[in-house]
């Protein structure tokens, strides 16, 4: 997982890895939601922060070739959070965005992407990006 | 620690009377514990008339929750048992809203307000 | 930070990296009392690992090399959560046993320690490491 | 984000009358927030027969925390000022009782019992 220590990508404020596993969701939730409250976004958006991070990390988790390290990154600015994860996965192809769970994460987020790199390894590696404005949209 | 055993929820079922069932969870309902919700409310809806999902205190709701909830209810639907949800927080209405879940289910904010009045 | 990758240490079940920062303690401390939690530590439990880490974590901050990366391990096991954080450092002594800090860690933790290993870079490597176990000690 | 004004910590002194003070602290009091705590009790302290602070909003208190604590009591016993705590939550109560800085204070669990009654 070299490459996310390259010249390319500025480190995160905050990066979480953690064996691609459902039951470590909740430890994710928690810094998504510590560093919502600290960049004092209302309790809405920090709760949308919190779905959008576990919609965005459950979609991976489904996806990833066993035992993997998901790789979560947090980069919190005054006015935005900007979240990214990313996944070893055997499929090309990036979560169906007609998906009940895409449309959930849509509506969460201010702006969401998804979509799958070649590597030189074995495994192709899916990734999610997503901005939560501090005061962005509110859904419905 | 990948031990199933040591998951973030409690989901408990009190039977009220012969109809009615309460079942209750306790924790956040996610991909990790959405298996023990929906064994608990499958067992359940196989014997009674009348089903309150108590989520009072149920600290995370996410769309692995919303979908479990969405085959509840067309199970009920199916089965003609009565379900009802008791809801009344920010971490469980929002959820419910944002998808226009809320408006397919009948919510209470209290247990209280969702069992028969006994006369 | 390629040794973290080694064969020598096992995947941790939760890494998290953060810019050597006080601001970023508060991350830290969600993710310690989210995983005692599910680990069901009784509340006490969870409250002296949230401080113990704290602890733990504030030491290396304020020997950190500026602009550097503390890198934090959770290992979860039914009966003990083992933490380990380190950070580059210029000086090759470990912090004080004497101090007020380390004395409130050793009360906290059920066991702990901290030392410095020299790498090949310009700066050492000071880490600390702590156990609580679920059913451990009891402050006083 | 190393951004200082984005902490987890809001601090606010009251003067309830030409003596008395009462310092209020909300959030957690670690190596980050520590300053702003500090900072605002040695303004007041300067200014005051009697101080209470008021630490029931305090979701985490480690030993940065309990150091600024113990400055504060020598500050208040060099000055003459009259120093309590208010505390009442295992956060709080907790850290003071392991290091054994409880004995060293006077501490109310409740605002009203640290305040002087009014005849
Ligand atoms: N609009 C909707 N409202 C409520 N539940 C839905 C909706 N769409 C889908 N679902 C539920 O979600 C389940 C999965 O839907 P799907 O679109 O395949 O999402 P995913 O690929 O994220 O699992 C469906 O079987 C259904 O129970
Ligand atoms: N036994 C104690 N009880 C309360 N406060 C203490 C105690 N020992 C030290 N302190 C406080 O902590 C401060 C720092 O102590 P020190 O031993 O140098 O710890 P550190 O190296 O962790 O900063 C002291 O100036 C004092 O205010």
């Amino acid at each position: 997982m070299n490459e996310h220590q390259s010249n390319a990508e500025p480190v995160a404020d905050v990066e979480m890895r953690i064996v691609a596993l459902p039951w470590h969701l909740s430890a994710v939730r928690a810094v998504a939601a510590d560093l919502a409250m600290r960049a004092d976004f209302d309790l809405d958006a920090i709760s949308d922060l919190r779905m959008a991070v576990d919609e965005a990390c459950s979609a991976l988790i489904s996806r990833a070739v066993e035992g993997e390290v998901l790789v979560c990154r947090f980069d919190v600015r005054p006015e935005q959070i900007h979240f990214s994860a990313q996944v070893p996965t055997t499929s090309t192809a990036a979560p169906s965005r007609e998906s009940f769970g895409w449309r959930v994460l849509t509506a969460l987020a201010d702006s969401v992407n998804t979509w799958v790199t070649t590597g030189e390894s074995a495994h192709h590696v899916l990734r999610v990006d997503l901005v939560k404005k501090r005061l962005g949209k509110v859904p419905q | 620690m990948t031990d199933n055993s040591l998951t973030n929820i409690s989901v408990s079922a009190r039977r009220l009377d012969t109809e009615t069932v309460v079942v209750v969870v306790t924790g956040e309902i996610d991909m990790a514990t959405v298996p023990r919700l929906r064994e608990t409310v499958n067992d359940e809806m196989a014997a009674c008339r009348s089903l309150v999902l108590d989520l009072s205190k149920v600290s995370f709701l996410g769309s692995a929750g919303l979908e479990v909830l969405v085959e509840v209810l067309h199970m009920a639907t199916s089965r003609q048992v009565s379900l009802c949800l008791v809801a009344d927080s920010r971490t469980v209405r929002r959820p419910l809203e944002i998808t226009g879940l809320a408006e397919m289910f009948t919510i209470y904010p209290t247990l209280d307000d969702a069992l028969p009045t006994t006369p």
